[in-house]
């Protein structure tokens, strides 16, 4: 099955206009040695076997199971809003918006999305997206290296695992250096350690970055590590889940000067990791440092109001080797999705997201704890927390057996800690029921024995 | 859509029907496009109903005051159908691949089937976790196994990874194997990249990003690399050199084997900028060739939605050298290869690839891309696929020669999938540029071409119509083109002043940039600090 | 949206960017609203592709000749592309409630919410065969069992068919279970039914459809049945009256009480036309009331869509009396009613309840539209639903008191949902018809109301404004509604020619009539026969 | 959860602005004792829960299993362009296109449905939509006595159950008779027996009715009983399943003066019966008598090719009692979809899922008479045919434990008929695969035992 239009006529039609026999004409020019002969791939499908096979695949992934794995990425209740409105051909199949007068649809939404972000996170600036939270921690890492011209970054061990991974390739192999804080008991960051790291007059540091709620699910001392950035010269960088953001201070309440994060939660399926879209927002000053494309609201020569891609000297189609990223194609498509999950939902429609997935999960904490699984850290939660469970690894494979996802064995993450090595990851959102609750104590209750 | 005329008959009501405030987005289309006022503007509160169960009243008591939200949160309240109104008035301001022809040069913008749209909201795709455990996931790692070989085949190169967001994020993905490489060999010194001046910007933006020098060759009259000034430039100090193929130009390079001869001679890697692959599937395979490492552009090549400016995917094929570094996780096959017994996949664990240059990213790629990208290939097979390049080559080569004569076509070569042409002798005639052409094909019902780009050719347009477009609509485009250069000829005027029949006519840019205005006014709170 | 203006930048390409032959569809716009040409003109033999596997080259061998198609099949030909353009572009063309406000009297034009639309497209609703084994649809039996427990809530009444396919197949099972009541009493003689003049055309046209005879009686000054007349028509013959309640006027039947003692006192039975149960939902039961049987529009009251003029759904509650009648199968329970443990739900079966009209159509209702009026009630639960019909009854008053003064309200009494008014005055004034100012309206971004409906009062428009739209939207509305009312005054011939600014301009309706042209010229084969 | 706009301050500044107090007194034209007091109906639901018991309850149908049931609805491949389209809001909530230059989206879908339909059947005049086959055909039957004056319409006892059921609805207590012609052995109709009513001078017949296939999924001699029909004054109306016409004979070439049938083939989900799509196509000069709403094309007064619904006087809102027929909201959407499959399909893909359903049905018919079910009828079959099993619904029922779908028992239709009491109904389409009909062929095995 192919989609093109040509009839065997209007090749030769075509040709024939071109003066040349054969379409193989129009390849001479790939030299003779490299010329490819074909290709060993799966032949054709016709669209029905093929939506066989696609059902078949997609048949085989378990997806039914009850499921306590957070992690980064959350099941959410997505309105059918959102996709009634991304499955408009209009929205989904435009590129960048860089006719402007035919593309006020693309862009009054990136100018909406950036004002519901601005909104979320206190913080003026928002760059019209990046790839995932991983990608955007690392671009506001980058962006605080530019912004102070120093060149070390200190990120907590309790920010996202892979966020942490993400940053640290991309600053592999140059001048850069990334080092973690430690933790205390309590599952927060070691505040002393970051002011013992931010002293060294030697090693002047760029930014901090901390997670709020943290990998571990504990909420920070955010506005305390922020002090001590500031006072160190440095920028503080907050990693945030969007949704908690509707209960919890927002980042410019404690003065964060950057703040990322992964804008999955917001209306986007979890797609087994992707596409997901990379909230990063900023201070209003930091603008020439953001990485990535921005929005403006204009007007036109009649003086009607418009929208347009402004800023664009920080882009790489125009300054190429000095951009401020590589960054081209972005997640704009994700971007419609949350902003259309913000408007659908509304201040209390998110109020009450976040608040039912605290409430469902202090229904966890208790029926866990009950069951021979207490939490592990003693610091505050929102919606997710570690629970230490004897030979967690095995638990966990247990439960699977039983149509339980036990959330993430944190060995995985952490194999060196052995501190870690019998802790499960756990979350609850508004659609934990009390009944995957209770399935999953008793089932727990079963394997611990 | 009927062009009124006279100034009388318009609305010229003190409140329009979709609610804008007076004056703001006063005069609105009926049917389709209606500029819309903003979600701030349209909220009321209490507004909106519930979506979720409503939380126990003490929900948050147990957070300390702190870490809640002192401020209430300021977002828009509106009920469902204003919701939907709002997002649907506005996509109709969009011009998209579904109303019409879109060739945007270096774009690729073809059809996106909708089967592939069906195929990735499958539950089983799309409500997988990323974490999910290797048992449970066991179709998406299947597919995502055989992607990974068909696109190994494809490039001619020994494996794949999937996990880059983008062509951007591909080329740095593998300009960052490239270093790897380098090192892992001991050889530290080599911190210069060499771009051509066509390429991409994306290019030399990526080298700078991972730390390189960029260092910028020019391309000769034929618009190939300069073989002379690659060597000059070529050293101990070259990491590597990114070669997109086909150029920017549309042109295939000729000299290719020389070139990669002195690049692996410097002992320099190289790098193939493979978004232009949709010319040459099944004729090219770049590994086979000589080149090191090579990226795809999924939303280019293989049909997946351009979404109004992503998400994409951008897979990176490497040969055996570069192997080792490939970002984890990959997927692995037990048996490895395609051999018979009943497969099972998982992805690596921490650790378990020491050479690896990590992650590039949080989890292990945009499936619900690369599922539409699957689903694309299978649809087509080799031949297929083949016949996809041989039919965009074709189009491009005939809308060529179609407007050959009323613009200027500087490369004498055969074009692949795309050609750029020129209107250097109409601004040299008549100041219209190419600019004010462009806006005019608006107005004739198309999506204007990518202009002035790449930068090296005066009043270019690059046009790509790909394999999807009808040759009735290739004829009306260029019989469009060649109407608008005679409009020039005989009223510039009209031409300068285009377009005219769009939602919006041309935009005040300088004020954008000046004053930027980012984001509406705080719904509460403080004032926001207007960005310088 | 722009309106140009000048005709020397309207572009006049001999083939457009759509691929229209020239001189049909020239003038295309490129941003929404597009004239199409048809199927048949973008068709190319050759086109298109395989969509399910090649069936083996003898597949037909089997069949003889007589029976085999022999000339080829005249479709068009297209490639998936194309076929979308089109639509998408087509679909521009339209006005809808999820571009705007669509006041349509008597239609109920409120929001589709989303969620019904997900609900409706789960594969368990939607695969699912109508000759199914009961033991592999419980759970649409289950819903369908519900549906009906609260739609018998809601009238009032004893029990419900979902079989209708819409409100007037509803009419017409009602009318055949009344026939089938008198004819079970031995009671044959009655073969008339009566309906007021200002009933919907539905209402007599189901009583001459099912073989009776129509005795249409006289509305009074305050748009009320006349029980004079009534009590003179009613006799022996009298099967039934029909009876519109809130009327096609928007006003709730008084006298009902007297009214129905009086149907009832001939032997006859009491007909309620339910498709404007928006105004009175948990407000007024008319089973209670003393109706006999009633039917329900749920692409109007219960918020299914109305597709561009449908599917719906008529569901039709009855009293005690004819439940025998029920068309079959109804949906069982076991046990009966909602008790406790287990329940099973099977349809009858042929021959279980002989008394039973028999099927009124193939098989046991829209279920795709049940679904969503299920989702719909559940949503709102009865207190929403009341809530629905309070707002609906304000929106409409309060909208009836802005237009008063411009317009004429002919009736005095408070309405419901929908109400009356008039332009006879400023036709008499300024000769501006009620026409000309409902297409006045579409260029101002509305759909206009109803318009010479009910045909009883002169320069009369309906209008509905429903619950789900804002007082802005209100207020805009009538806004525009005085706005012409001083138009007409000041400048009747730019009323006179509206609308200006729609995809296309009032249409030579005459000429459709007298040349009706109703398909396109055949794609193969003979010429058509035109009709007469 | 509702979905209305209004606030609390919205809702007391209309009733100011009309000068009351309370909603109430909007409802006091409401007898006193007539006043409902609210409604005992469950509490009302979020969208979450909401979403969440609709999928428990689609969850408990099953559909997943190897279904050879047809008999007048029929599972098919249904490509996603189909979805993409009928899921626009500007198609799915338009209404009748009263409004014709705001509704030309509407209008031209419709003309080009009416042109398809035309070139399936070979019949000019197709009307815009029924409610279904069935109701189609009773349109149909009524028809053939307007345009007849006569009163009497012979239907085939093979022509599909429901059909007829219908159409004897619509006739009960009229003054119409609705007689059926039996059949014969090898499972077409008798035309003898059709010859023998039509000659009767006291009785004459308005129309004859006859299915290609029928019911039993039998090709009839249509071309024979069209002219028996002809020659006595009748018309001749065929009920066609629209798939088959891509391989079968259109109407117009035996003569048909009528075609009706289910158009749920064309692209629309099975839904449990549905909406589907009544088929209602006949000659020009039979325009006047077509019930439902026509499209013309026609121009706008600019000279711009426009659509009009036309030839109006036929219906209910303008003819009130003298209407053709009282037909109002129709299926619009559905024939959308039809439009939209049959131009996705084009004329090869439609006969490829004709020919295919055809050769599967074959396929199907040797493994089951080599599993001891043979065919019941000795007729020529499309894709649908009886066989005759010992037993039948036993073994109906014991084959549905096997996750089979054993087609339709026929005594379920015909419970009078001893002949049709071991008889299973079973159809295949492309759909169907090899491994569905082995799984069949292989449990009836077991299953007859
Ligand atoms: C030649 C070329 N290289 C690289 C890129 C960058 O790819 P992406 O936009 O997916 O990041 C593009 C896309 O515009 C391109 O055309
Ligand atoms: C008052 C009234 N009765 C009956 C009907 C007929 O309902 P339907 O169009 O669903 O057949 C309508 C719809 O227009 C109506 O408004």
């Amino acid at each position: 099955m192919t989609y093109g239009p040509h009839t065997t006529t209007d090749r030769q039609e075509m040709l024939a206009a071109l003066g040349i026999e054969s379409v193989d004409e129009l390849f001479a020019d790939i030299p003779a040695a490299m010329r490819a002969k074909g290709l060993d791939l799966p032949p054709a499908e016709d669209e029905l076997s093929l939506a066989q096979r696609l059902e078949a695949l997609a048949g085989r992934n378990r997806v039914g199971m009850a499921t306590f794995l957070g992690a980064g990425a959350y099941r959410h209740h997505i309105p059918p809003t959102v996709d009634q409105i991304l499955s408009r051909g209009e929205f989904y199949t435009s590129y960048t918006p860089y006719q402007p007068e035919i593309s006020q649809g693309t862009l009054q939404t990136i100018y909406e999305y950036q004002s519901l972000i601005a909104e979320l996170t206190g913080l003026d600036v928002v760059s019209a997206s990046h790839y995932d939270g991983g990608a955007a921690t690392a671009e506001a890492a980058l962006m605080t290296v530019r912004a102070t011209r120093r060149e070390r970054v200190l990120v907590s061990r309790a920010v996202h695992r892979h966020f942490v991974d993400t940053t640290r390739t991309y600053f592999e192999g140059g001048q850069m250096t990334l080092d973690e804080l430690p933790t205390l008991d309590d599952g927060t960051t070691d505040l002393a350690a970051l002011e013992r790291e931010l002293a060294d007059p030697e090693r002047p540091v760029a930014g901090v970055i901390l997670g709020q709620p943290n990998a571990f699910g504990i909420l920070e001392p955010m506005a305390e590590a922020a002090s001590l950035a500031h006072a160190a010269g440095a920028l503080f960088v907050a990693v945030v889940e969007p949704v908690s953001l509707a209960v919890l201070a927002p980042p410019a309440e404690y003065e964060a000067d950057i703040a990322v994060g992964e804008g999955q939660p917001l209306g986007i399926a979890l797609q087994y990791g992707g596409p997901y879209l990379g909230l990063l927002a900023s201070r209003a000053d930091l603008v020439r440092q953001v990485p990535g494309r921005l929005v403006g609201r204009t007007t036109d020569i009649d003086g009607r109001r418009a929208y347009v891609m402004t800023l664009r000297a920080r882009e790489q189609d125009i300054r190429r080797d000095k951009a401020a990223s590589n960054i081209c194609t972005n997640q704009a498509l994700c971007a419609l999705a949350a902003t259309v999950y913000l408007a659908t939902l509304g201040p209390h429609g998110l109020r009450d997201v976040a608040a039912l997935g605290a409430a469902r999960a202090r229904d966890l904490e208790l029926a866990l704890a009950d069951a021979g699984a207490p939490r592990l850290h003693s610091g505050e939660y929102l919606n997710e927390f570690a629970v230490r469970v004897p030979d967690a690894p095995r638990v966990h494979a247990a439960l699977l057996e039983r149509d339980i996802v036990a959330g993430l064995p944190l060995a995985e993450w952490y194999p060196d800690d052995p501190e870690l090595s019998d802790a499960l990851l756990v979350c609850a959102t508004e659609v934990t029921t009390a009944d995957e609750i209770s399935r999953f104590s008793a089932a727990l209750r079963e394997v611990i024995g | 859509m009927t062009a009124v005329g006279e100034p009388d008959v318009r609305v010229e009501a003190a409140s329009s029907a979709n609610g804008a405030p007076a004056g703001e987005s006063g005069v609105r289309q009926v049917v389709g496009p209606g500029l819309q006022p903003t979600l701030a503007e349209l909220s009321r509160p209490g507004r909106g109903s519930s979506k979720v169960p409503h939380p126990p009243a003490d929900a948050m008591d147990r957070i300390s005051a702190t870490h809640r939200r002192a401020q209430p949160l300021g977002l828009p309240e509106l009920n469902e159908p204003e919701v939907i109104r709002h997002f649907v008035n506005l996509s109709q301001l969009n011009y998209s691949v579904d109303t019409g022809f879109y060739p945007l040069g270096s774009c690729t913008m073809k059809y996106n089937p909708k089967i592939n749209e069906w195929a990735a909201r499958l539950r089983g795709f799309a409500a997988l976790h990323p974490l999910a455990p290797d048992d449970t996931a066991q179709g998406t790692l299947e597919m995502l196994w055989e992607l990974e070989q068909w696109l190994a085949e494809i490039s001619g190169m020994a494996a794949v990874t999937l996990q880059p967001a983008a062509g951007a994020h591909g080329e740095l993905t593998g300009i960052l194997m490239i270093r790897a490489y380098h090192h892992s060999r001991g050889d530290t010194e080599r911190n210069e990249v060499i771009v051509p001046d066509s390429s991409h910007g994306t290019n030399p933006a990526t080298a700078s990003m991972a730390g390189f020098k960029t260092v910028t060759i020019k391309s000769d009259e034929a618009g190939q690399v300069d073989l002379a000034a690659l060597r000059a430039a070529l050293g101990p100090r070259t990491a590597a050199v990114m070669l997109t193929n086909p150029s920017t130009l549309g042109l295939f390079e000729k000299g290719i084997e020389a070139l990669l001869d002195a690049v692996h001679g410097a002992g320099a890697l190289a790098y193939m900028d493979g978004a232009n692959m949709n010319a040459v599937l099944g004729k090219f395979r770049p590994g086979r060739a000589g080149f090191d490492v090579m990226h795809f552009n999924t939303h280019k090549t293989f049909s997946t939605p351009h979404g109004g400016g992503g998400p994409g995917a951008g897979p990176v094929a490497v040969n055996e050298k570069l192997v080792p570094f490939l970002p984890w996780p990959r997927v692995l096959r037990t048996p490895p290869s395609d051999g018979p017994g009943d497969a099972r996949f998982r992805l690596e664990r921490r650790g378990e690839r020491p050479a690896s240059i990590g992650r590039v990213r949080s989890y292990q790629g945009s499936v619900g891309v690369l599922v539409r990208a699957y689903a694309y290939m299978l649809a087509h097979g080799g031949e297929g696929l083949e016949q996809v390049s041989e039919d965009a080559v074709l189009a491009a080569n005939y809308l060529k020669q179609r407007v050959r004569g009323a613009y200027q076509v500087p490369y004498a070569q055969v074009s692949k999938h795309e050609f750029v042409a020129s209107a250097q002798e109409i601004r040299a005639r008549t100041g219209v540029r190419m600019l004010d052409i462009a806006k005019r094909l608006i107005d004739y019902g198309f999506h204007p071409p990518t202009i002035y780009f790449p930068l090296t050719v005066e009043e270019g347009m690059l046009v790509e119509p790909t394999e999807t477009e009808s040759r009735e609509t290739l004829d009306a485009f260029a019989d469009a083109l060649i109407a608008i250069a005679a409009e020039a000829e005989r009223d510039p005027e009209l031409v300068r002043g285009a377009p005219y029949d769009s939602p919006v006519r041309r935009l005040d840019e300088a004020t954008a940039a000046r004053q930027p205005d980012l984001r509406w006014r705080p719904m509460t709170g403080a004032e926001p600090v207007c960005p310088q």
